[in-house]
């Protein structure tokens, strides 16, 4: 059995899905694991590292060709699904909203595909969720980069040339991202505020000594996986006009508001923009899935009247290594609890949860109803 | 085989029991109420089985009727204000009554005795009580405002020559238990009387002096020596309830006066032998002697404190004390005080440095203030903690031009009611200069690490 | 006679003791109520005061005034702290 | 004008003052040295005003001086290790001589009253106290090692047997004291003969089936009661000294044993009245009840702990206890304890939030421990502190196949030897589901908010 | 007569409550060494002891041995708790 | 009499010596205010905000022209000196030790100058410290720099998806902006090391709740001021060699160390940036004195075999609002300090410890042996 990790065809993605500290347990399975030659440039490590670990290295196409079971964080072209080798597993991030050509590409070739972005929010697949490893890493640096950016020092001086006040910092969606935001301002000395739909959050924002601001939007609902449903449009626009005030005073306003398989809502509209003091900057964090700020593009520092509308993408790729140690994990625990060690392959278990949700593609038969 | 005696004996020991628990229970917040009403019930008790052989049950009656109304009366129409007062006024009817029981149970002994003596005591300690809770009464109700200054220092002697007459009688008591008759007093019946009269005159001499802000602890004092003299009427007429009931009084009211005189970050000897000098309004003299005070008493400053300023400096940051400090404001604050931090801008050895440690510690940002923030109101403030800052609270910063902090703006904690300063040692700051600020009138000085310090305080707090 | 008076004299140092011992930590709040009902129990001299002899007239006079002040103590005493610390409740 | 009585009488008072300061000083550490010291002189002072009137001096010097030398010989030559058996030794001596004492004392009576029945109970008690501390010494040195367990049964009943017969002698004696002779006993001489033999065997039955570990607790109840008979036996010889000192102990010795038991999380029912059961091994069994703690039980848990656990989760994070938690690990730290912080990956609501707390609250990352690291050595910590954590630490994860948690790796503190766990109610965590970890026997539950409960421990850390 | 008994049995309450009152908080290192010296106060029955009557055999035998255990308790109770208080100094 | 402020001749500085809400002082004494337009432009404010508080926008020659006071944060060309009013004060950074022209120009024009560098540390002085209080925020701006420059996040986090370790950052040389930069790490939840030459930094460094790492160079020497003084070159050998291990266990290393008056001690050299592991960090802060670690380069990120050895200059520019605030409030204090509002000038008494030190040129005679 061959497991093989090639590159994302997004040279901006500087993540890799085999970590050097995280492949022993697979090795000690008895797993062989190839991968594409320059895997761990991201992270400024050499083939050689994980060869003297016990991997091969190969180039992208043997990779493919040979491994029973290849790991990915993009999805794979549809060339590449046709050298797949036959009964083999495609595990990574499938983008699979976006990138639906794939879809047609498994079936054709018979061969499984499991869509880590669909690991179920279950407590037991806690140690699988790609999403939420990787989102956790992005609220970090989100509020990094808007710290950079920012003509401010976070903290609160109170020095011999004046008192510095610190930075008022505005977090919009409190998922897991929107949580190691607050956190991570809150370290850094800033006042936080946050704001979220769902009203259970109101504690957990509380419980990073943070500022719950509360809007009224009437009823509100949650998925059974803690996801957000979507907002009617009067919804939305209350929002708008309520949040519009803490934008006002705020230096940083991060948006992180998402709704699972549907694109971002757009909750910041020119108006507030531009009531914002200048200077002030604003980090998109939705900007992949349509962008929760008006005027936010993908990878540019739009400057909009003076305030800073940042749309960074793969946000977890700006802490590469840890991200892809946490990715790698991730990966690596889904395989380890699925192989059956005797027979050598992937169990598939359609009574399991996590296989149900997140084998999108079961030997070329599509299993979502989503993506049929 | 039981006697009325042994009966009221054992009615007694219950009742001491209920002295007892009323006692500690008085002293929790949430069990007062009920401490006073199970230490009633003890007096009821007592009472009673006393009532069962009295000689004169019309007369008793009659005068335990008027008393009772007398003191309910007052006690009902009293305005909330006024309270202290009365309390001090039925402690001198305290004490008034020990002072006749004895004279009366004095009259009436044949021969002259060691009980004499007791008896004697009583009188002094039981008239002392009344004339001096009489004055504490009139300095309270303002009908006695200020007494003339050539007064204070004569009642010291005067006071002196009580206490001599009272050896001078003592002596002559225990003399004549021996069978002398000495002739350095007149005849047992004209020393006796006088003695009656210079027992109250002590009271006078002893309270006159001292000023009105210091009244709750001489009422307390007075209280405990109204709880003496009963315990000592009670070995006079042999009397356990009175024993027992006197001595728990006495023994607890000197640890209550105690207790009080520190939190008002007054000593004993101060009230009672410098007491006018002091009371009257502090002048800021520099004498050059620090006043050192422990973390016990520290407490009692802050415990009734209504507002604190921390004034934290480098020493914080040394002791790493900041999460303990802020526990101990959080701790202040859920004792209704109001607690503000005065951030002095180069406190610390970095620009900010107080922030950083205190935000690690989750003191909100809206609770720090600058120094043009407090200075104008610092003297409003009740207690000033400076917990290891120094140059920055140095008040030679303004008032001594030669020195090389000279114009630099500080933290004018000096004018704050109470200055309490943790340090380690008197060592100077970073200046390397010394403080004025440690030997005004009104600091102290809580030497040791501020952290241990601290933590001490926290836990006094925390029982 | 002697052994009696020593055995009070002994009550008496056991009872200090205790006295001392009862109350170690007060809210300020409670310092006044805590004086003003120690204050009251001092009134126990209302107890001694009741076995006063009533032979001449002196006697009688001081017997009568050592009750009526003792009682002023007690009631008054109980009452007004109770008032105190009913007002406390209320906070 | 004083007689040998009376000077003896006043030595007496002050012995009692000191055996009152030197207790009070061995209850501190820096003090205890010097408090025991204190207590002897005390006992010097009395023993040496008690020779001036000894009736056979040279019977009784003799008798003292064998005893004082058995005495000193036993305490300077036993092993450390053994201390404690020495201890219930000594102890036991001291009940037999009050056993003697009253023996003796009612031997030499001339007729039946209520002392004699004071006497009695001195006897029973003494004896009773005697015996015990024989077995109590013979199980601690592991002459005695396991009873079998009929044994343990019957002594139950065998107990009460001799309870029954202590009543019947009481009523015997009161009966007799009153003039009648009842005929429910054998004649006084038989009757107090038995009574004899029976105080001895009480204590035998009575300690016979309590486990080795509670022996400590035993030990020191039986202390208690040795006061508690030196105190009647006071009563007997009108011996004031024997009644003050007595008294001490009983009283003193008494909160003692509450405290010790408490510490070992025993209850003195437990100990007495199904200590075989729960004294041996303590299989896992869960029967759906829940114990839940007080803080100052809590506390005395942990003060006798030497290593600790903190398992912090989402509801440390609520409450905002990480500065008193990281204040109780340090107080923990200095009380010589081993504290180390289990963090699960999930605790809390996001990756790494249980980190950014303790961070804050200046946790060092050295103490901080994965499950893998800790799981395998659970079993050697003696008190786990679960902080707020529900679902990471819920055994039904890795028990219970049909739970909606199984599969998930948790903290299997379970295993310790105490876990207190922290929370405010009993409702569910995340998962919603239930947790069987509160109803195990070695659990128990600590209500109330997180930061509220520990600050208390932390006072009573503190004093 | 009956009025001393109730005078000591007076003193024997306040005893009880004093000692009650007297510890409330003990270190865990310091559970056995006051229990040991608890103990050692509980020998005060040896001035008890050497009180008692020698008439008979009996009498004498038992007040011998009474004063034999008593000192026993007293001598090495003292000792054994200071052995073990100076144990901890070092520490 | 007229206080003037230009803009900074490089392009790169975004300060201003005139922070609208640091003038209000100055106006109230009675002293008009004239500034370059654009002068806020760096913090994004518009000339309209200061004119609004009564100040007046004119040209740069206008400006240099008219003022009695005139800021900068740049020293003068030599044509500028020449057309500045006569018996008029400079005062700014002068950048005296490279800057050696203005010299020659201010002695020809018989104008005054104050070099704010040279504000003596002593307690009075702290409030016109324009080093202490730009260095505090540098030392903010280096951690935040490098920390986006990481591929690793700093703090610790135990998830799911394994335990990511937290980023150990090495602060060499421990003033005021060493200073901040621990606390700045501290709070972001890495591990911190520091170390200094001066032996009393240890204290300090604890009182921030950092390690200091001992190595023992035999004696060291402070100046009066609290400055370090030049090691001897075995001092600077042995200290390398054993600054060494710290770096290789290091993620970040930040360097301040800065001798005042002489170039930076080189004291990172090629061998330890090619131990520390790949995707580490070195922030030269000393860059612009000559640098600390070999190879920086100023203004630029160099990759030295995988280590990314960071040169950024004017650090304080980055957080440029606070820093103009503090900026302008030390200016301001300095003209507060000897204003005489009577005579409406400024007051140079030479017996004043901080006049006889910053003011290097007086009426057109130099004052400083150092520059004569
Ligand atoms: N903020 C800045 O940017 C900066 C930079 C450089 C210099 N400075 C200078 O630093 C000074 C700051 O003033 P400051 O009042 O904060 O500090 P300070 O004047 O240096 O005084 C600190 C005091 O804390 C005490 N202390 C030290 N460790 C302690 C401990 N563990 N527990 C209790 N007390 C402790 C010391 O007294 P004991 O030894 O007796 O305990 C000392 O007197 C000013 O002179 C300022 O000019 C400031
Ligand atoms: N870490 C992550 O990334 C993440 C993200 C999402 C979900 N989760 C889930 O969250 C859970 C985390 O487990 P956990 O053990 O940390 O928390 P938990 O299972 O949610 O339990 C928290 C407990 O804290 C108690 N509590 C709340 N407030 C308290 C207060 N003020 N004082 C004392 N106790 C308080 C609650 O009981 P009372 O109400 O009785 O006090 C509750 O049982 C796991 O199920 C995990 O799957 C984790
Ligand atoms: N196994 C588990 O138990 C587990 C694992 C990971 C996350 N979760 C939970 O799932 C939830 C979602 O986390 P996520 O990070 O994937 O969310 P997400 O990335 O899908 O969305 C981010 C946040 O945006 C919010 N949002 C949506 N519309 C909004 C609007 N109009 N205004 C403001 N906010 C809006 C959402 O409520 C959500 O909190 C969280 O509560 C998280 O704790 C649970
Ligand atoms: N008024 C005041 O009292 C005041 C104001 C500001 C600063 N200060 C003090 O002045 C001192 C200097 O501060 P600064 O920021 O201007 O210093 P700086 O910028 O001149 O130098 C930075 C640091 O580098 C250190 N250093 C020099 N050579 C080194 C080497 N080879 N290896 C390691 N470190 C080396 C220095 O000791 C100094 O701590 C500090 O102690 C500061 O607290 C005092």
């Amino acid at each position: 059995m061959i497991l093989g990790a090639i590159l994302p065809n997004n040279s901006g993605d500087k993540r890799t899905t085999l970590h050097p500290d995280s492949i022993k347990p697979i090795l000690d399975m008895g797993i062989d694991i190839s991968f594409e030659s320059g895997l761990c440039k991201g992270i400024n490590l050499e083939d050689s590292v994980l060869e003297n670990l016990g991997a091969k290295a190969t180039d992208r196409q043997d990779c493919i060709r040979s491994s029973d079971i290849l790991f990915s964080t993009s999805p794979l072209g549809a060339g590449e699904i046709k050298i797949m080798k036959k009964d083999s597993f495609f595990i990574g991030l499938m983008d699979p909203f976006t990138s639906k050509a794939q879809f047609e590409g498994f079936s054709q070739r018979g061969n499984s595909a499991v869509s880590m972005e669909f690991i179920p929010r279950i407590t037991r697949a806690q140690k699988m969720d790609v999403l939420s490893s990787q989102s956790n890493l992005a609220g970090y640096v989100a509020v990094i980069e808007s710290a950079k950016e920012l003509n401010l020092a976070l903290p609160m001086m109170m020095t011999a040339a004046g008192t510095l006040k610190p930075a008022n910092i505005f977090v919009i969606g409190v998922g897991v991202a929107g949580l190691q935001a607050i956190a991570t301002a809150k370290r850094l000395g800033a006042k936080v505020e946050a704001f979220d739909t769902r009203e259970v959050v109101e504690e957990q924002v509380k419980s990073l000594g943070a500022k719950f601001v509360k809007i009224d939007l009437g009823a509100t609902e949650e998925t059974t996986q803690g996801y957000a449903k979507e907002l009617t449009s009067e919804q939305i626009q209350k929002q708008k006009m309520l949040q519009k005030e803490v934008c006002v005073r705020s230096d940083i306003v991060i948006t992180t508001a998402q709704i699972f398989g549907r694109p971002a809502p757009s909750i910041i509209d020119k108006e507030t923009i531009e009531s914002m003091k200048p200077g002030s900057v604003i980090f998109d964090m939705a900007v992949e899935s349509g962008g929760n700020v008006e005027g936010s593009k993908i990878n540019q520092i739009v400057n909009h009247k003076g305030v800073k509308i940042m749309g960074l993408s793969n946000l977890p790729s700006f802490a590469a290594n840890h991200a892809s140690f946490a990715l790698s994990n991730n990966l690596i625990n889904f395989v380890l609890e699925f192989y059956n060690q005797e027979q050598g392959n992937l169990e598939v278990n359609f009574e399991d949860e996590i296989v149900k949700s997140a084998l999108l593609v079961n030997k070329g038969k599509i299993t979502n109803e989503v993506f049929k | 085989m039981f006697s009325i005696g042994s009966f009221q004996e054992v009615a007694y020991i219950f009742s001491a029991i209920l002295f007892i628990y009323g006692l500690k229970m008085l002293s929790r917040e949430d069990s007062a109420p009920a401490g006073n009403l199970v230490s009633s019930i003890g007096m009821l008790l007592a009472v009673i089985v006393s009532l069962i052989e009295v000689v004169n049950p019309i007369l008793v009656l009659s005068a335990m009727l008027i008393g009772g109304l007398i003191g309910s009366l007052f006690a009902i129409r009293v305005k909330m204000t006024s309270i202290p007062e009365m309390v001090a006024l039925f402690n001198g009817f305290g004490g008034l009554s020990s002072y006749l029981l004895a004279w009366s149970e004095l009259q009436s002994l044949n021969s002259v005795n060691i009980i004499t003596l007791i008896g004697a005591l009583t009188i002094f300690i039981g008239g002392l009580t009344f004339s001096g809770s009489l004055i504490a009464f009139f300095k309270l109700s303002e009908y006695l405002k200020s007494t003339p200054s050539f007064l204070n220092s004569l009642s010291k002697y005067l006071l002196v020559i009580c206490l001599v007459y009272l050896g001078l009688f003592s002596s002559y008591i225990l003399l004549q238990s021996f069978g002398i008759s000495p002739s350095f007093l007149p005849n047992f019946e004209l020393s006796f009387f006088i003695f009656l009269v210079v027992s109250v005159f002590a009271g006078l001499v002893f309270v006159l002096p001292i000023g009105g802000g210091d009244m709750p602890v001489v009422i307390s004092l007075l209280n405990s020596l109204s709880g003496i003299a009963a315990a000592l009427a009670g070995i006079v007429l042999s009397n356990t309830a009175l024993i027992v009931a006197g001595c728990l009084v006495g023994a607890s009211g000197l640890v209550l006066t105690l207790i009080m005189a520190k939190s008002m970050n007054r000593d004993l000897y101060n009230i009672f032998f410098v007491g006018y000098k002091s009371s009257s309004s502090s002048r800021g003299e520099v004498d050059g002697e620090i006043r050192p005070i422990s973390s016990e008493d520290a407490y009692l400053i802050l415990e009734s404190a209504s507002s604190v300023l921390v004034v934290p400096g480098y020493g914080m940051a040394v002791a790493q004390a900041q999460h303990v400090v802020k526990e101990l404001g959080d701790l202040l604050q859920e004792n209704s005080c109001e607690v503000s931090f005065g951030i002095h801008p180069v406190a610390g050895r970095m620009p900010g440095h107080m922030n950083v440690l205190l935000a690690e510690a989750n003191v909100s940002y809206d609770d720090l203030f600058e120094p043009k923030d407090l200075n104008p109101k610092m003297s409003t403030i009740d207690v000033v903690l400076v917990i290891g800052a120094n140059d920055v609270v140095n008040p030679s910063a303004t008032e001594e031009p030669g020195s090389p902090i000279y114009g630099m703006p500080i933290l004018e904690v000096h004018k704050s009611k109470t200055v309490i300063v943790l340090k380690r040692s008197m060592s100077s700051g970073f200046a390397g200069v010394q403080n004025p600020l440690f030997f005004k009138e009104n600091s102290r000085m809580l030497f040791g690490d501020a952290k241990e310090t601290i933590s001490k305080l926290v836990s006094e707090f925390k029982d | 006679m002697m052994e009696i008076y020593l055995l009070l004299f002994f009550i008496l140092v056991l009872s200090i003791f205790l006295g001392l011992e009862l109350i170690s930590k007060i809210p300020s709040t409670l310092h006044t109520p805590l004086m003003s009902g120690a204050n009251a129990i001092s009134g126990i001299t209302l107890v001694g005061a009741l076995s006063l002899g009533t032979e001449g007239t002196l006697q009688t006079v001081l017997a009568f005034f050592a009750v009526l002040f003792a009682s002023i103590n007690v009631f008054g005493g109980y009452l007004v702290t109770n008032r105190m610390l009913r007002m406390f409740r209320k906070k």
